[in-house]
């Protein structure tokens, strides 16, 4: 499969030397673009591995990305003012250290997800798919009524949390964080998709009827695989948070939902590098078509149908060759 | 009862109008291979379904290995040992041989949270996968995906999977369905092994196989059991060939009873 | 006391305009399997189109008679470009290919009509307003489109039950490859089913033009809210679409007509409005969202 | 970029030719919203910055301008990366062109602290304008409150005793009605906050009939002020219950889509197209002519901000590295702007004049607005005191 060792060593690459191209071209604001790429890929890797690996179609993943993203800049809002944040029933003050922040909105959306994966995966098909929607939509709706944190407006980071040995101010050194996270975690996932657990979670999208009489109890492997998905979105809404200083309910809405699935189809659905294809396509082609043309919806609309019809497994799979479905 | 490893007591199930189990009793001995027998739509299907637990009965009790499962989910069931098989093969097209076999073993070795070893170093999983390709000879087709398989091995490919649980009780739904000859034989020289290590509950039309392999028949008409016993017994029963064959008192063709 | 009536009128209202939406994209994706996120497109198609006729001929009922055949000749030619293509495909390819037609029809009409909203008026004889109960005016224009809705019910149900075409479009519906060896030209037949399908989304945008904002992207905030009335009246079923819309056009209109005064009770006025308008605005899904925890299927399942 | 290299060139070419000190163009960066329903805001701004701009065939105050637009799509991610863009790639010092006050929060606290001058010509949301005021932040619209403050005024001296009210359910409807009640002092009979968005009103439209209002005051933006305004007056409320609300809902083009419903409605604004003053008509015939239609206040908007930027470009000549300079040029605002007067409150708002205007059914069968009466005269904004400019 040398064509697909070949695309993704040259897309690592890429990627690595990126900012040093960027000063080359001094184009320094590609650095912030493929920022947000990284993130945004991260996010669509979250949701391939349930919906890839997983079958689960999902149209609420932004949810977890928002819940994520809220958490750290509520938290870090309140470490810089130096207010707490909860008073009745434990005193929690506000912080600002990454290391702290990041793993507590990875857990709150792992929450979250839990919740909303129990029952929504009592449904199936077309129905949790909408449930998904439902779910993120009340999430959006009840940002929007948290006057205290800006509504509807959306509320501003004062500044990026703080790591020790990394300024995250600087946004070459928040580039590669955000690739060493993402790197991390299509190294985690990989590992994951072909452990047993991967194995079980790619039989039930086969065949969840066979699975349960070999003796699976399905439902709690499908639970764990949609938190572990949605975990992964929140950290993605932890690092949009300090990448753009501003959070708003806009980042759970189902449009937002509708982009990252968007982004894994169109790099290939169950394969962990084809959610990050799509992401850079996506956002590439967004950026790249406005600047030249008010009307870049018209280009970008066809351009989505052409890849579904004739790029069988989105771009990736076009370029990588081979089937999809392990990684 | 304490012979006994699988009992029904007055089995029930209603679709809307058409009753398609009407208080089935059945009992099946440890080691005994029994066949269920009928016409077509005489809710065979529905029988299987309603031990594997995919259907829960409208009224009766369903006893395996001495514990009432009537209400048991289904993969409490299987992890019982009850084991099954489907009319239209069941298994995971896009997954290898290799990969099938596997996660069949994985069900019955311990919890599969496991996120970081791949499936196939599991010191578990990798010691038990060639016995059981052998089980079923199909060691050299190990890497091809269940889609490409031929109709014959995919059937062995199930039934390998289900005996990977090293199961007390196994329910095949028709496995000689869509069987060429060749298969034939082949599949009945491997239930034929299979009867020593398993208790076995076989929904045949196949008459010739049913007759060669079972030691108990039961014959279900509309959802109801109008007649169980040996082989031979039932070959000469009166309601059987009167529902079954439509004959009615001569006795024609068959000098045997 | 009067009040609670005319909040049940407005809530039926809104409850038929739902049930033109939706009767469309459950017909489309219970016979033909496609999930159509452009359904909205066609709805403002059918807005543009009856917007733009009705302003030159000065006449509504010419606006409508140019908007129908509008939405269902563009519901066909996009049948037959994208959609026949994607019939044996994977849901989600159907999902990026129709959120690709969102895109590309929501710029079409910024480029022909530009970006401004266009207008449209209640026609002439429309205008007024009857008391059907009396103290309570309402205006006859919604009365006309709860008739519309109430009429293109009873056609829907005719059509599928007594004719031959409806019973030929429920074969192709439960089984495609059965139906295509008896005879059926299932492609021709589906073209049909989603121009059909168009069709009655161009009515509802042509019906909604005088009461609601004529303007590009219009059709995507009706889209959600119809997706949750087919889910929960159960997908394929037309009787599931309508009792799905009659429930969400209810529940939607009093929730915002009487949280705020429920709330009242329990807090302060100031808190309780805030409160009651987020709650207000998630009732719609709060209710998809039990429905499809209580009954997994929606209300009406198509077949069984 | 090819394209974009092309122009420069050429530019310098000609430059060369010219003795004068060979002058880059200065490039603005204008980020607005013309995707979206809210689209032809942005386009309206769009067209009065570059009418300014065309009228000195590509100099403003003299000075050779190259002005970059692109589409927020009233995302506020999305207009953080142009701003972003526009600053790192396109080396520009001056930004301007935001339709929404939540886009607005997000952009202008990052990029006035990269020494980049914000002129904002709509959107003046009361954070800018009090604890959040920047030095390099100036809003030649008005601030939010404004519009609302004068309609309350103008009810409460005519009489009016038992208003309703009624926005959406986010911050900034909860500004404007905030603005409203600051100087209206009757009686409230009803505040109601709808969904963001909402297109049907016959609930809201019911209770409001029930409360018996003596008049309603409403801040609906775009297409959910259209849909309030048709099903009001198709509910016959328009004959007998006035409607009173800010500009927002009552532009020229927004008219055209509402027609009679708003006839006879009273609005409160800082411009409107028959103000008596020379810049003003000289605007109005241009922009006419040059895009057969006539402008709303957006446009006015948009054309003031253009041609305060030439003011302070022909003071620092150019050159928009001297920001403290260029601040100082601005914060003089001498130039001819089309509501007569203009000045610059200590939070860099707007000192001006604020009328009610009535929609009226013009000669030319078109929905206009006419100006009744200048309520205010020099009015500010109550976030002075908040804020300490920094």
């Amino acid at each position: 499969m040398n064509r697909k060792t070949l695309a993704i060593t040259g897309g690592a690459i890429l990627l690595l030397v990126l900012p040093l191209l960027a000063a080359l071209l001094d184009e320094p604001y590609l650095v912030t673009l493929f920022s947000r790429i990284l993130i945004y890929a991260l996010a669509a890797v979250s949701l391939d591995l349930m919906l890839g690996f997983g079958g689960m179609v999902s149209l609420g993943h932004a949810a977890f990305f928002g819940v994520g993203a809220y958490a750290v800049c509520i938290l870090s809002v309140h470490g810089f003012e130096g207010t707490p944040v909860l008073t009745w029933p434990f005193t929690v003050g506000g912080h600002e250290s990454a290391l702290l922040l990041w793993p507590l909105a990875v857990l709150l959306a792992a929450l979250a997800a839990a919740v909303i994966g129990a029952l929504s995966l009592r449904t199936s098909g077309m129905h949790f798919i909408m449930i998904t929607l439902a779910f993120a939509q009340m999430l959006y709706y009840f940002f929007v009524s948290l006057e205290t944190y800006g509504g509807d407006d959306g509320m501003s980071l004062f500044a990026r949390n703080t790591m020790p040995g990394v300024d995250l101010a600087d946004d070459r050194q928040f580039y590669y964080l955000c690739l060493a996270v993402l790197a991390t975690f299509l190294f985690l996932a990989h590992r994951l998709v072909n452990s047993r657990f991967g194995m079980v979670v790619r039989g039930c999208k086969e065949n969840e009827r066979r699975m349960k009489t070999l003796g699976f109890p399905t439902f709690r492997y499908r639970l764990v695989c949609f938190v572990i998905a949605g975990a992964g979105a929140g950290l993605a809404g932890a690092l949009i948070t300090n990448q753009t200083e501003y959070v708003s309910p806009g980042l759970l809405h189902w449009t937002r939902s509708g982009e990252i699935l968007v982004m894994v189809l169109l790099g290939g659905m169950g394969t962990l590098f084809g959610p990050v294809l799509g992401a850079a396509a996506l956002l590439l082609m967004e950026e790249m078509l406005s600047i030249y043309t008010e009307h870049w919806m018209i280009y970008l609309g066809p351009f989505l149908i052409l890849v579904v019809l004739f790029a069988k497994r989105g771009i990736y799979g076009w370029i990588a060759g081979g089937t999809g479905n392990h990684g | 009862m304490a012979d006994t490893l699988l009992a029904t007591r007055s089995l029930s199930k209603r679709f809307g109008a058409v009753q398609a189990t009407k208080d089935l009793t059945l009992e099946v001995a440890h080691g005994e291979l029994h066949a269920l027998i009928g016409p077509n739509g005489a809710g065979k299907t529905t029988v299987l379904n309603q031990l594997s637990g995919e259907l829960t009965p409208d009224r009766g009790r369903i006893y395996f290995d001495g514990r009432s499962i009537t209400n048991l989910r289904v993969h409490k069931r299987a992890q019982m040992g009850l084991a099954r098989s489907y009319q239209i093969t069941s298994v995971f097209d896009h997954l290898t041989v290799r990969e099938n076999l596997s996660l069949a073993i994985q069900a019955h070795n311990g919890h599969s949270f496991r996120f970081w070893r791949r499936a196939g170093d599991d010191p578990l999983i990798r010691g038990a996968i060639d016995p059981a390709m052998a089980r079923v000879g199909l060691e050299q087709r190990s890497r091809v995906p269940a889609a490409n398989l031929s109709h014959g091995e995919r059937r062995q490919l199930e039934v390998g999977m289900a005996l990977c649980g090293r199961p007390k009780m196994l329910l095949l739904d028709e496995p000689y369905a869509g069987m060429g000859p060749g298969g034939t034989v082949e599949l009945t020289k491997l239930i034929r092994r299979l009867k020593s290590e398993v208790t076995i509950l076989l929904v045949e039309h196949d008459m010739g196989a049913v007759f060669s392999l079972a030691d108990r028949i039961t014959v279900l008409v509309y959802g109801q059991a109008i007649a169980s016993g040996s082989p031979e017994a039932i070959r000469c029963d009166r309601a059987v060939r009167q529902a079954y064959l439509g004959e009615g008192d001569n006795h024609h063709g068959n000098a045997a009873c | 006391m009067l009040l609670f009536v005319e909040q049940i009128l407005n809530g039926l209202q809104l409850g038929i305009m739902l049930f033109l939406m939706s009767a469309g994209l459950t017909l489309v994706f219970g016979i033909m399997q496609v999930i159509n996120l452009a359904h909205g497109s066609f709805y403002m198609i059918g807005a543009y189109v009856g917007a733009t006729v009705t302003a030159q001929t000065g006449s509504f009922v010419l606006g409508c008679l140019a908007a129908l055949p509008a939405a269902a000749l563009t519901g066909m030619v996009v049948e037959i470009l994208v959609l026949r293509r994607l019939y044996e495909r994977d849901h989600l390819d159907q999902v990026l290919a129709t959120f690709g037609l969102i895109m590309f029809f929501n710029e079409l009409t910024r480029i022909v009509w530009g970006r401004q909203p266009l207008f449209m008026d209640v026609p002439a004889w429309l205008a007024g307003s009857v008391e059907l109960i009396p103290g309570v005016p309402y205006p006859s224009y919604r009365i006309a489109v709860i008739a519309v809705g109430i009429l293109v019910g009873v056609l829907l149900y005719l059509l599928f039950t007594r004719t031959r075409t409806g019973m030929q479009i429920r074969a192709g519906a439960s089984n495609r490859e059965m139906a295509g060896a008896l005879g059926v030209n299932i492609r021709l037949l589906y073209t049909l089913v989603f121009g059909l399908g168009t069709l009655l989304a161009g009515l509802a945008g042509v019906m909604a033009g005088p009461i609601l904002a004529v303007e590009s992207g219009m059709g995507e905030s009706i889209l959600i809210l119809t997706f949750v009335v087919i889910v929960i009246g159960g997908i394929g079923s037309i009787r599931g679409a309508l009792a799905g819309a009659l429930l969400v056009g209810l529940v939607d209109t009093l929730g915002r007509a009487f949280l705020p005064l429920l709330l009242r009770l329990f807090f302060s006025p100031a808190y309780a409005d805030g409160v009651a308008a987020s709650l207000a605005s998630m009732s719609v899904y709060l209710l998809m969202a039990a429905v499809l925890v209580w009954r997994p299927r929606g209300l009406l399942p198509a077949h069984g | 970029m090819g394209k974009r290299l092309l122009v420069v060139v050429v530019a310098l070419a000609v430059l060369a030719a010219v003795p004068v000190m060979a002058m880059e163009p200065v490039k603005i960066g204008m980020i607005t919203t013309l995707s979206t329903k809210a689209g032809y805001l942005g386009e309206e701004i769009r067209d009065g910055f570059q009418l300014a701009i065309d009228q000195e065939d590509g100099k403003l105050g003299g000075v050779p301008v190259e002005l970059l637009v692109d589409d927020d799509g009233r995302k506020p991610e999305k207009a953080k990366q142009i701003a972003d863009r526009f600053i790192k790639r396109d080396k520009v010092k001056i930004l301007t062109g935001i339709v929404f006050s939540n886009v607005a929060i997000a952009v202008v606290p990052k990029v006035v602290r990269q020494d980049v001058i914000y002129v904002s010509p709509n959107a003046g949301p009361s954070l800018l304008a009090g604890k959040g005021c920047h030095a390099n932040y100036f809003n030649v619209a008005y601030q939010n409150d404004n519009l609302d403050e004068v309609v309350g005024k103008y009810v409460t001296e005519a009489g009016f005793k038992n208003v309703y009210l009624l926005a959406p359910n986010y911050p900034a409807g909860k500004d404007h009605l905030a603005g409203f009640k600051r100087y209206y002092k009757g009686n409230i009979a009803g505040e109601v906050y709808t969904k963001l968005g909402q297109s049907d009103y016959a609930a809201e439209i019911a209770a409001l009939r029930a409360a018996k209002p003596d008049a309603v005051f409403f801040f609906l933006p775009g297409g959910m002020g259209i849909n309030f305004l048709k099903q009001y007056a198709q509910a016959g409320l328009n004959q007998t219950i006035p409607v009173f609300g800010p500009a927002f809902s009552f532009d020229e083009r927004l008219l055209q889509a509402v027609k009679d419903a708003a006839l006879g409605v009273k609005n409160g604004s800082q411009w409107s197209h028959d103000l008596d003053n020379p810049a003003n008509r000289q605007f109005v015939a241009a922009f006419r002519k040059a895009y057969g239609r006539t402008p709303t206040l957006y446009a006015s908007q948009g054309y003031d901000a253009a041609r305060l930027l030439g003011s302070a470009l022909k003071q620092v000549d150019g050159d928009v590295t001297k920001t403290d300079a260029l601040r100082e040029a601005i914060r003089k605002a001498d130039f001819p702007t089309v509501r007569g007067q203009f000045a610059f409150a200590p939070n860099q708002h707007p000192v001006q004049d604020l009328y009610i205007r009535e929609v009226v059914k013009g000669a030319d069968g078109k929905y206009t607005n006419k100006t009744l009466e200048a309520v205010f005269t020099d009015h500010s904004n109550v976030y002075v005191e908040e804020c300490k400019m920094k």
